[in-house]
């Protein structure tokens, strides 16, 4: 019996293949670009093969990150924050305090012993302070993703990029190089200063060891050696490159766990929506939001202007008994 | 409460105001640091609306916690208490006041100028609403006995409750029978008993203190202006707090004004060459406020007056605000209701009076300082600056900071509106937009 | 003959302009921003030289305004972009009264008086959203250049809502959409249409008084001024110089130190226009 | 199941929310021809509690004001604030200054902080023709004479609405109205009865929006649209769900977006909440007979809920929200508050810290009432639905 874990993340998509005795069977890493169905296809159809199994093998497919919804071959979704949790406890049990860096977001989550999310912040909608930033400053010296992490541990003298804005942040490493500085000090600048965003959000969820850094950036050691630093402590990072796979192994060990159930309790897998043949989940309820019943615009209409009320029409559902 | 002997007043020449201010600055903090020792009555009192006569009767030593805040910024070391209380969990938006309070409970009251004591009593007011919520604070993880003091303020435009009207009689009533309140609370906590004739020997010197104040700042209104009302004037303003009715503040305010005299008298100007004047309206941002002024007086600019003095001098800027002493008690409760309509704490009437100061001061233009943290100064601001824009054609420059958190200082952005402003002034007194008189370093 | 001449060292490009004694502009040079402001200045001051056809010799002052004015090395003066742009504008449409400057990295309201002089003005803060650097997101996301930017917005027919008002998510969003086969017209009109309302948003804090003067980099997007021009429900005011404000309004302060005394704006100019 | 009967409730309740729904979301002020029967104008007040007894017996129709929702644009309220003010300080000026607003015969706003208190003043300067004032509750409701100041302060707002209309305000009108508003208070107490013991058959953004339609309509009108939606909510047969029991908080003043409200229903019942907690100050009956200016002003401290900006001693705030997690049996509580707003981010530490002493599992948000974009809030609220339930295993 397999069991499949998708993370659909803003910039990379994970998989990973779990057998019944927990252990990994193949797993799989792209881009996720932006049709996210046909990232969800992509990813699992490499995992298969990076496995050795075929479709039918999989016993059922448990999805996270924020593309979850658009996996319709899913029998459960979990959110990535409840998948990180419950993997980084799985493998290393003394974690407390997990620090995922992703593409488009940081998440800095409290758990306790039994992998349940216990307190957690986000940062807000602000490129400074995620992996876009890196990757930003990254193109400005025309580095790739991946040569960052090895470029920037050259550096002797890193100079922090002070700009809050990852925009603004451009005329900083400009002005930087016109001084004389060089790149390998500005990439390393740049990670102290995201290390920095990182930590202190990390200390809004509470500083409790043993740490755990997931997500991309595990792949980056100058970017490690940059939060280990201001953290004055060290992280659990997954082997086998698993730290950026750490979602997808949560929601597939959360699948063996609800799997496991069902067949203790003699029940059936339930079907997904792709084995329905639906796209997407209809509506429970009716949703208030989607109105706004105005019976004149809130102010006059600016000739030319564009009018700031949408007055969508929306069929009326009945909900409820009847339904 | 004259317990150290003060110096016989020289010559107002010898007169050191920094380093006297200073002094009587460390003094108190020293004060303080031993004050728990002493067992002696402590209580946290805030700038406006805080009933410090009725205090200074029961001996109490007195805290004030917006000061400590303040002292954190002004050393620079406020980063620190901030970023402990942001870790605790408070936001980025709570007023930095607060959490460089909540700060220094955290570290244990350890406080750059000496250690803080454990306060027996809190006195908050509706003044600004944040006081109230920072007083829970004391209440809930410290267990000290709080008392909101509700001063009820102005409630519409156009009119003041005044004396003799019915609406001043109800408020003063209201404020009296919480003073009566707390003076039970008092003596509970202190085990004396209240006595009148003290209360009226500390309102005849917060009396003659007052007066100096005010002398002092109409002083201000000389050209060239002798102080820096956003520099010196802080100085001036702490002592005039937590000196307020003692014998040493009212000396520090006469010699003050005396000294101040003497300048105006030889045309001595806080700078070399004042080419324009300025109102500042808004509280300061201590962790830059030196280098805002540089920013300033490099081109020539001097802060004659700002409305900062006013309301933080808890609103006693008027003549007629003086204590009756034969009835001590009726009296403070009659200036208090004054005081808290004539505080800001509301909007009705923040341009009529800046209007006035810009008149009395004869300035050229009016500097805005948003503050972040504190809304309570904060919110009309921008308001009363597009009224203020339409109804006189006064220059005015909109800058925004905080109070004593450096990472809402951006320098470049400041230098770059300062820079612009001046160009403006330049522009409209005639000329084209020339240097600054002195360089500065970008 | 003698010349004077404004420098503008802009967050992305940088701009120069010669201005001779009757106040005529004889060059002009726009370069891009390279990794050293000193020299990329320098290097525009000699191709407006160049397009001038004059000698560095001949030119008696050089004003130096924009982002990185403190940089320049050869500069006499420097000056902010605020009174500078605020000056060029009045001095290529007299009537002037609201100046709407929109860069690379900042965008700037400006209020002028009934006689040219500045007396309100606001840019935005800390974050580049609703700046040039927005449309610089979708250009690199659409493979296209600026200049073409503009001219496809137009032709958009049902623009779509960009959500996102971080720059760099923008980015990420305008390639969503494309993917969901947007098409790029809509999606474009939807980012100009965003970078619209922020400014408008801007601009109101000053008060907007007819008429309007749109100044730098983006005023040479005709999306944009149509869009502005939409919002404000009033026509603005464009030249092919606008680009060049801030350096003209630079040359034009130096100008007035060498050879003039008081700020009149030079008609001559107007007509130019 | 009697598919018919069912059905009959259902449209009826569809029908009182659509009402409830149009009238909740409009932002207008009805103009002297769209008023209801028998009011000759409207007065406009700020959240959090306000004795609208006194204008409904004036004839006038009292409006909460409640900013200006996410779908509003501001454009010339920016120029007036400064960035670190809240949204509904905002979008209440915006919505002054675009005319909105324009129709009122008052504004009143409370000193619940200091960006609502200033906003009177605010008002004064760019409408010189309505009314605005400032009504002083009072932060010291312990010291003896409170109950005296609040009734001279009321006795003096009924005062300035008098020589507003041109007539007095008789007692008599004052109780008659102090009777409509219990009846409307007990009805909204039953409302929250019901998502308490059956919060299956409510959602919380039903009942929100059944009860900020009284922020719009005559208190008259809302009783009769209140019976009949209890009615029909009674008979409703949902099943319950598996979901835990949350208690919301935090949502006093700035309104949350609707959208927010809808993806917390979608993972939680939300079986307690403050939202409008104006509206319910009063924890019993406001006495109908003897002075009722009296009456509602010792009802103020003896009878009342306790609020983040309400300074009481005998009302811990603590004290109060455990007994709404207690009382309703909530699994846990989403603690929020609006952006730039201090009295709400104030408390949701204390809160917080609170639970934390208690072992009681909470969730902290923020929102801010312009706010389009709800994907990250959503994700939030899940990830602590799912760690309530662990629902997977
Ligand atoms: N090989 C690598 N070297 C350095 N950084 C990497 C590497 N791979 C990914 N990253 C970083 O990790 C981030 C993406 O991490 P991931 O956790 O997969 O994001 P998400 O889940 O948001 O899609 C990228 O922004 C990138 O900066
Ligand atoms: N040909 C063009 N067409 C449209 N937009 C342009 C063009 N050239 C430049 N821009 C826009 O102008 C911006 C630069 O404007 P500029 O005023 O020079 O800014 P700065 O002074 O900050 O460098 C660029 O970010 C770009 O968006
Ligand atoms: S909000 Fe302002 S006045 Fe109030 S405590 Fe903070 S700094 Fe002081
Ligand atoms: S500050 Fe910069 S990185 Fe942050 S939201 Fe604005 S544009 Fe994006
Ligand atoms: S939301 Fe908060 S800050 Fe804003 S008016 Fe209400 S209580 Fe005041």
């Amino acid at each position: 019996m397999y069991v499949a874990g998708i993370d659909i993340g803003s910039t990379y998509s994970k998989a990973i293949l779990l057998d019944d005795r927990r252990q990994v069977v193949g797993k799989a890493v792209r881009r996720t670009g932006f049709k996210l169905n046909q990232a969800s296809e992509g990813v699992f159809d490499e995992l298969l093969k990076n496995s050795g199994v075929t479709r039918e093998d999989v016993t059922y497919v448990a999805a996270t990150g924020y593309g979850r919804h658009t996996v319709l071959f899913r029998h459960t979704q979990v959110t990535e924050l409840t998948a990180h949790a419950h993997a980084a406890v799985h493998l290393f049990p003394g974690t407390r305090t997990l620090l995922d860096i992703g593409g488009q977001d940081i998440k800095a989550v409290r758990v306790d012993g039994e992998g349940r999310v216990r307190a957690f912040r986000l940062n807000d909608k602000c490129a400074a302070g995620t992996g876009a930033f890196l990757e930003k400053t990254a193109r400005y010296l025309g580095l790739a993703t991946a040569d960052i992490g090895p470029y920037a541990l050259r550096a002797t003298k890193p100079v922090e990029i002070s700009s809050v804005c990852a925009v603004f942040a451009e005329s900083e490493v400009i002005s930087h190089l016109s001084q004389g500085v060089s790149a390998e000090d500005i990439m390393m600048g740049a990670m102290i200063s995201l290390g920095s965003r990182a930590i202190q959000l990390m200390r809004r969820v509470g500083l409790e060891p043993e740490f755990m850094l997931t997500g991309g950036m595990v792949h980056n050691a100058a970017m490690i050696k940059a939060l280990e630093d201001n953290l004055k402590g060290k992280f659990n990072i997954a082997p086998d490159g698993l730290g950026q796979l750490n979602g997808a192994m949560g929601a597939a060990l959360l699948g063996l766990r609800r799997i496991e159930k069902l067949i203790a309790e003699g029940k059936p897998i339930p079907p997904t929506a792709a084995n329905l043949g639906t796209t997407a989940e209809g509506p429970v309820r009716r949703r208030w939001s989607a109105f706004t019943p105005v019976k004149k615009p809130a102010e006059p209409c600016q000739p030319g202007g564009e009018c700031p009320v949408v007055t969508a029409k929306v069929t009326v559902q009945r909900a409820g008994a009847a339904a | 409460m004259s317990t150290t002997t003060t110096q016989p007043a020289t010559d107002a020449a010898e007169f050191n105001m920094r380093e006297e201010g200073s002094r009587l600055m460390k003094e108190w903090y020293a004060r303080l640091s031993t004050a728990n020792e002493r067992k002696a009555p402590v209580a946290n009192v805030f700038v406006m609306g805080n009933a410090v006569e009725i205090l200074r009767t029961f001996d109490f030593e007195l805290v004030f916690p917006e000061i400590n805040s303040l002292q954190t910024g002004v050393r620079k070391t406020s980063q620190e208490y901030i970023s402990l209380s942001e870790d605790y969990g408070y936001s980025p938006d709570v007023c930095s006041y607060v959490k460089a309070d909540v700060g220094l409970i955290l570290k244990e009251n350890e406080h750059p100028a000496g250690l803080i004591p454990k306060a027996d009593l809190a006195v908050s007011s509706n003044m600004c609403g944040t006081f109230i919520k920072w007083a829970e604070i004391w209440e809930r993880w410290l267990k000290t006995p709080v008392f909101v003091l509700d001063l009820p303020g102005q409630r519409a435009a156009g009119w003041q409750a005044r004396p003799g009207d019915a609406q001043h009689a109800a408020d003063t009533r209201w404020i009296e029978a919480q003073f009566k309140d707390l003076i039970e609370k008092c003596e509970k906590i202190t085990g004396k008993r209240f006595d009148m004739d003290r209360l009226a020997e500390v309102e005849e010197r917060v009396n003659k203190q007052v007066d100096h104040w005010n002398n002092v700042m109409a002083l201000n209104q000389n050209v060239p202006a002798p102080y820096n009302a956003m520099l010196d004037g802080l100085t001036y303003i702490g002592i005039m707090n937590v000196h307020r009715g003692t014998e040493e503040g009212v000396e520090f305010m006469r010699r003050l004004e005396a000294h101040t005299r003497a300048k105006v008298a030889r045309g001595e100007g806080r700078v070399a060459e004042e080419r324009f004047r300025l109102l500042f309206s808004g509280t300061p941002c201590y962790v830059s406020m030196r280098r805002l002024v540089e920013l300033f007086e490099t081109w020539g600019g001097v802060f004659a007056y700002s409305d900062y003095l006013t309301f933080a001098a808890g609103g006693m800027d008027a003549a007629d605000m003086r204590y009756d002493t034969s009835r001590p008690l009726e009296s403070l409760a009659e200036v208090t209701a004054m005081a808290a309509h004539r505080g800001l704490s509301n909007q009705f009437f923040a341009h009529e009076r800046l209007a006035q100061q810009i008149k009395d001061y004869a300035v050229d233009g009016i500097v805005f300082h948003g503050i972040k943290s504190c809304r309570f100064v904060s919110s009309g601001m921008a308001d009363t600056r597009e009224f203020l824009n339409k109804r006189l054609d006064i220059p005015t420059l909109y800058i925004e900071s905080d109070l004593i958190d450096p990472r809402y200082w951006s320098d470049a952005q400041i230098k770059n509106r300062v820079d612009a402003f001046f160009e403006a002034l330049q522009q409209r007194a005639g000329g084209a937009p020339l240097s600054r008189s002195k360089t500065v370093s970008a | 003959m003698k010349y004077v001449a404004g420098v503008d060292v802009g967050s992305t490009q940088t701009k120069a302009v010669i201005v001779d004694e009757n106040r005529n502009i004889v060059g002009r040079a726009l370069l891009d921003m390279e990794t050293s402001m000193v020299t990329v200045a320098e290097d525009a001051f000699r191709a407006a030289l160049d397009n001038a056809g004059a000698a560095e010799s001949d030119v008696v002052w050089v004003a130096g305004t924009g982002y990185g004015r403190y940089k320049i090395t050869f500069g006499k003066e420097q000056i902010t972009e605020i009174s500078c742009h605020a000056r060029g504008a009045v001095t290529l449409f007299p009537l002037t009264r609201t100046v709407i400057d929109i860069g690379g990295q900042d965008t700037k309201a400006i209020r002028v008086g009934p006689d040219g002089k500045v007396e309100d003005f606001t840019m935005n803060d800390k974050c580049a959203a609703g700046t040039g650097r927005f449309l610089g997101a979708a250009s690199y996301a659409l493979e296209m250049p600026l200049s073409e930017l503009g001219p496809l917005a137009l032709k958009s027919t049902n623009p779509v809502r960009i959500t996102t008002t971080c720059t760099v998510f923008a980015e990420s969003e305008i390639i969503s959409h494309l993917a969901k086969g947007i098409l790029p017209e809509d999606v474009l009109m939807g980012v100009h249409q965003a970078i619209t309302s922020r400014c408008v948003s801007l601009a109101r804090r000053v008060g907007i008084e007819p008429e309007v003067t749109f100044t730098g980099g983006v005023s040479r997007n005709q999306a944009m001024v149509k869009l502005l021009e939409a919002q404000l429900g009033m026509p603005i005011n464009v030249s092919q110089d606008a680009h060049f404000c801030g350096a003209l309004g630079a040359a034009l302060f130096s100008h007035d130190r060498m050879f003039g005394e008081g700020a009149k704006a030079a008609p001559a100019m107007a007509e130019e226009a | 199941m009697n598919a018919q009967v069912a059905y009959d409730h259902e449209a009826e309740l569809t029908t009182v929310l659509e009402r409830c729904n149009a009238a909740a979301r409009d932002y207008n002020i009805p103009s002297k021809s769209e008023l209801p029967e028998g009011y000759i104008g409207t007065l406009g007040h700020f959240p959090v509690y306000f004795p609208e007894e006194i204008v409904h017996a004036a004839k006038l129709l009292p409006v909460n004001i409640l900013g200006g929702g996410n779908k509003l644009e501001l454009k010339y309220a920016d120029a007036r604030m400064g960035s670190f003010i809240c949204s509904i300080c905002r979008s209440t000026t915006e919505l002054g200054l675009n005319g909105t607003l324009g129709d009122m015969a008052g504004f009143v706003t409370h000193p619940i902080c200091d960006a609502a208190k200033h906003l009177a003043g605010i008002w004064a300067r760019n409408l010189p023709d309505q009314l605005s004032q400032i009504l002083y509750l009072p932060q010291n409701v312990n010291s003896p004479g409170a109950a005296r100041y609040i009734a001279s302060e009321y006795q003096r707002l009924r005062g300035e609405i008098e020589k507003k209309i041109g007539h007095t305000i008789g007692d008599e009108a004052i109780r008659n109205s102090i009777q409509i508003y219990n009846v409307n208070r007990r009805l909204l107490r039953e409302l929250y009865r019901i998502r308490r013991d059956e919060p299956w058959k409510v959602s919380c953004t039903e009942a929100y929006l059944l009860m900020r339609a009284r922020t719009r309509i005559p208190c008259e009108e809302h009783n009769a649209l209140l019976s009949r939606a209890l009615d029909a909510i009674r008979h409703r047969s949902l099943p319950a769900q598996d979901k835990p029991r949350i208690v919301f908080v935090g949502g006093f003043c700035e309104q949350p977006p609707i959208e927010m409200l809808e993806a917390m229903d979608d993972n939680c019942y939300i079986v307690d909440d403050d939202l409008l907690v104006g509206l319910r100050w009063f924890t019993e009956d406001v006495p109908e007979t003897g002075d009722p200016i009296w009456a509602l002003a010792e009802s103020y401290i003896v009878r009342s809920e306790a609020s983040p900006v309400q300074h009481d001693e005998n009302k811990p705030k603590e004290g109060y929200l455990l007994d709404m997690v207690k009382n309703a049996k909530a699994d846990g509580a989403i603690l929020t508050a609006a952006k730039f707003c201090e009295p709400g981010l104030d408390e949701q530490i204390a809160w917080s810290k609170h639970f934390d002493a208690e072992n009681i599992p909470y969730l902290v948000l923020e929102f801010e009432e312009k706010m389009t974009s709800f994907e990250q809030m959503a994700m939030q609220v899940e990830t602590f639905a799912e760690s309530l339930l662990f629902a997977i295993a």
